[in-house]
């Protein structure tokens, strides 16, 4: 179905700066991550007074998505997904974060806010410790639990029952 | 004056006028021309079904269902198409956005909207469905009275018109290792998905036009990203950068949702494709036949995988079944409305429907998905829709 | 408090969010879910535009044309369908509302919207256009500078669906001397046209349903006629009654008007099927080209006769023609988009289009039409229709 | 493109009595013109109630359509097409009238309001004298000054031009 046109060529060059703007994905292995950091000591006070009122105290949900729990439970009658026990790569949790958290005011946390609350929601799945200084440079090697619970199925081209 | 004149009967004879035989509407005035036309105020029945995740918490998170059961045709009317959200529409002014293209390409490139508008377009009518469309058929240990368009309404159509995305990627010229781009929207939630190049370079569009007009709101004005026959959240609204990457983002719409747990543990990731599938929309749940007699069966078909060949039907749950008409061309990534005569006896009946698309893919039954998926397994289910037929011609939803 | 611990910056370091890059609509709420969508507000000036052929005095006598240069694709968004009404669009109750057929028939039949909405339907894709449309190219002697949607904006095209009234033709059963029917409105016009039986058993529907959902109010809620192919006016909105006749009515609106006058003092009456057509509405009248450089040449083309089968553009006035691409399978008595890429050199350039449908009719020049009609012959107009590009990039209507 | 399909046979019988209250229509020949009758000396005094503040004194027009003159203009290069000079049968007058007129109060006028102001509109155009009784039996007959002006082209599949 693809159909060749021609192209009027209106595209306008982007400058590095202006890529830096627009750019706020981070890949699993860390590429777009900001300068920043932050421990899950900070972490909590960002939590108490962005977060909690959603996902309850400790992460624990009510009203909405639990944050935390469920590691081991995957293979289990009782799967429960959370960040912790489903999300293999931490960068995922520091991207989503930043752009769409918390969901009256997202992108308003600060770098350094979005590093310490993720560093708090990794300690409270046991992920990390309370004092770890999460950064640019050592996010993406966060070895989550279900790091390898993925199977890759973009080359397949439809789901098959049998 | 001739006011006077008017409210005087002129005639002595007391002769009759027909004006006694016509209703109100057909002997006064109607309303004049206007501008831009609504439905009937005795359709307003006929909405989409509001769906919030977490209540007002989060009102744009969540979904607008279209009432599928009573619709007809393949033509979703864009006031009616589904819409799914994670944090509301936005409201975007055109002159204020662009779309971006950076990453792993030659030249970077910013798109102003009136510049895209200027591009050589496609048109194609594209069915547009949620992979959490008729979740609750599969999670629900007990089948969920309620209409076809509450438990199956994430599926919409539309005649689009856009710009081929291969045309904007070779304009910025794609590098040999970008093989995936992410799509960002420029709503509250950022909403970003990641898909492979080849898709791109194949048929996906940039949509401007949606049956005709600009995109509407709630389907991502002043654009939105399609790739036809792939799961809804990926077509990204409110479209604002592409970015070619080497691999994918991992972004949490494609990590903890709209992945695939199965029964071991492991979950696929990246399951794009939407299966083959078909609803029957007359009659559905909540509807009753009045009488004993003739009926037409009729509904919608379609597949991820390209067109639907074929619609069987079964009015005894499966044992039997037979050819429907396909009404109108088949058209890959596109709704076929399928018809045929029914006769009810006044007896119990069960109504299903099975599309066969044209590579075979048949849609499964609900116990083969439920062996082959983790317990809570929703997404992606495509399994044959069960309408019972009481003896009393309520009609209710089943598990067959 | 929590409101006060929110609004007290937590974090020492003067660090950065990346708010100040987004606009507005990436950082707040968005709009919540809602029941039935409507166009952005910025696409307000995507509307009817409104013609009252005798101003005030008749709010609902005149037309609401579709802005066809706005619109992209086939299907014509129901707001947006042009209507033609000769005393404004009554607001029917459903329920009150039936539809009569009588006349020359074995057994004249009442059927209730209700119980027509029971019938087994079809599906057919159909343009609708006025015979009246591009009157004004023909009448007016100098070229009248406006839109085109202004000049030949009465013509729609939708996804209809309704029954094909051969079923209730035979349902009353028709009299061998009924070769005839006459159609009535339930607007205050009694609009009412007569049209022969061969059309009424071959492909004549009554819709129920455009685009989806049931048929606007100005386009003949709760029910309108089709008749594939022919005059707008025919297709008889607001349906009440079809009465079966041995000879046509000689109503009103095939007798005053919609006849077409020759320049010998005579007249054809019912002249139905209108005429193969094309109208390119990219780049079109009070448009202007911003540079030199590719453009898409796009418009629409549909003939009453059935498919489109070719559309050839010239951009020299006519001296040379070459093949445009049309966009989407050629569907009958339905548009069809078609598309060519243009380089516009920066010269002047007279554009053209002229449709050819698969029974070799070609669209004539206005020339041609204006030898064979009367000087006041203003409807079929099917005639080819120039846009001149100027040397500053304005594009104007123009007679070639 | 014809579908074949089977009806439900739902439709409701009608009763002739139901048929008369639904057919206002009236053929070429007369069939379907009630009882009733009107010359133009009671037409005018509708007219003038009625129909004279949109179609102008003795139906000159202004400011909507003429209903007379134009007799003898429709071979010339200024054509005048009004009911008098272009319409083939006067059952169309009639019919029209009733249904459709006055615009704001349509299907208003008795019957013989309606043979009293066609007859005053024929009158004016000169095919009737001011004091012929237009009714049921001589209607149809009138002969209008186009009667055989009209093409009959509804068996013709398309316009073609040379
Ligand atoms: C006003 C309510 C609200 C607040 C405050 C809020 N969230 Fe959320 N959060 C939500 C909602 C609703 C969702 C689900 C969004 C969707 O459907 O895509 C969500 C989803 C998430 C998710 C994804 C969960 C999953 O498993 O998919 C994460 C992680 C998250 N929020 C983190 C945060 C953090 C960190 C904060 C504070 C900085 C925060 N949230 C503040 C409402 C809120
Ligand atoms: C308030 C304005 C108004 C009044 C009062 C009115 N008319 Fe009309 N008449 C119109 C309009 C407007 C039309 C054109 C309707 C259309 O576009 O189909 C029309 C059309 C006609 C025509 C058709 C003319 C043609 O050549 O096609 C006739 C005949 C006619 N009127 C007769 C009458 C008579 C008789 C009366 C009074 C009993 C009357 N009208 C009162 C507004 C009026
Ligand atoms: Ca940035
Ligand atoms: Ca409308
Ligand atoms: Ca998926
Ligand atoms: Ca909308
Ligand atoms: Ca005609
Ligand atoms: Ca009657
Ligand atoms: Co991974
Ligand atoms: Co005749």
């Amino acid at each position: 179905t693809s159909t060749v046109k021609q192209s009027p060529h209106l595209g306008q060059a982007m400058t590095a700066s202006d890529i830096k703007k627009v750019d706020i994905s981070i890949g699993p292995d860390g590429v777009g991550l900001p300068v920043g950091s932050g421990n899950a000591k900070t972490g909590l006070k960002v939590y108490e007074a962005q977060c909690l009122s959603c996902h309850g105290a400790k992460g624990q949900g009510k009203p909405v998505d639990a944050l935390v729990g469920g590691i081991g439970s995957l293979s289990s009658d009782k799967p429960v997904r959370t960040v912790g026990s489903f999300w293999p790569h931490a960068s995922t949790l520091f991207d989503y974060t930043r752009r769409a958290m918390p969901l009256q005011s997202p992108k308003s946390l600060t770098n350094n806010e979005v590093y310490a609350v993720s560093a708090y929601i990794l300690f409270l799945n046991g992920i990390i410790s309370e004092d770890y200084e999460l950064n640019q440079g050592n996010l993406a090697q966060v070895k989550m639990p279900n790091r390898d619970g993925m199977i890759d199925f973009s080359k397949e081209k439809s789901v098959v029952y049998k | 004056s001739f006011l006077a004149l008017a409210t005087t009967p002129v005639m002595a004879l007391a002769d009759e006028s027909v004006k006694n035989d016509f209703p109100a509407w057909s002997t006064t005035l109607g309303k004049g021309l206007n501008e831009y036309g609504q439905p009937s105020k005795f359709e307003a029945g006929t909405k989409r079904g509001i769906a919030k995740a977490y209540g007002d918490l989060a009102p744009g998170t969540g979904s607008a269902r279209t009432p599928i059961e009573k619709l007809e045709g393949i033509i979703t009317p864009s006031g009616l198409h589904f819409d799914r959200s994670h944090n509301g529409t936005p409201e975007i002014d055109p002159s204020k956005h662009q779309l971006s293209i950076y990453g792993l390409v030659d030249k970077p490139l910013n798109f102003s909207v009136e510049n895209l508008l200027r591009y050589p377009m496609i048109s194609r009518t594209y069915f547009v469905e949620c992979a959490g469309n008729s979740a609750a058929n599969i999670i629900a240990p007990q089948p969920i009275q309620a209409t076809a368009g509450t438990l199956h309404g994430l599926i919409s159509c539309s005649d689009w018109t856009g710009i081929p995305l291969s045309v904007l990627l070779k304009e910025a010229g794609v590098n040999p290792a970008g093989k995936w781009i992410v799509a960002e929207g420029a709503d509250a939630a950022g909403m970003s998905r990641s898909f492979p190049m080849e898709k791109a370079m194949d048929n996906a569009m940039i949509a401007l036009y949606q049956n005709g007009e600009r995109v509407r709101p709630e389907q991502g004005y002043p654009m939105r990203l399609l790739l036809p026959g792939w799961e809804g959240n990926m077509n990204v609204k409110w479209l604002r950068s592409l970015k070619v990457t080497a691999g994918p983002t991992h972004t949490k719409d494609e990590t903890s949702k709209y992945t695939d747990p199965l029964p071991n543990g492991k979950a696929r990731q990246f399951t794009f494709e939407l299966g083959v599938k078909s609803i029957i929309t007359k009659p559905s749940g909540m509807m009753k036949l009045p009488s004993k007699g003739l009926y037409e069966i009729s509904g919608i078909a379609w597949s991820g995988a390209g067109k639907v060949a074929r619609v069987e039907l079964s009015t005894n749950g499966g044992k039997d079944w037979f050819d429907a008409e396909l009404d109108g061309p088949s058209q890959a990534f596109c709704l076929v409305r399928f018809r045929a005569p029914w006769t009810w006896n006044g007896e119990p009946a069960f109504l299903q429907s099975r599309a066969i698309d044209e590579h075979g893919n048949v849609q499964p039954t609900r116990a083969a998905y439920k062996a082959n998926n983790a317990v809570d397994g929703r997404y992606h289910n495509n399994t044959i829709v069960t309408w019972a037929v009481l003896a009393d011609g309520s009609v209710q939803n089943a598990y067959l």
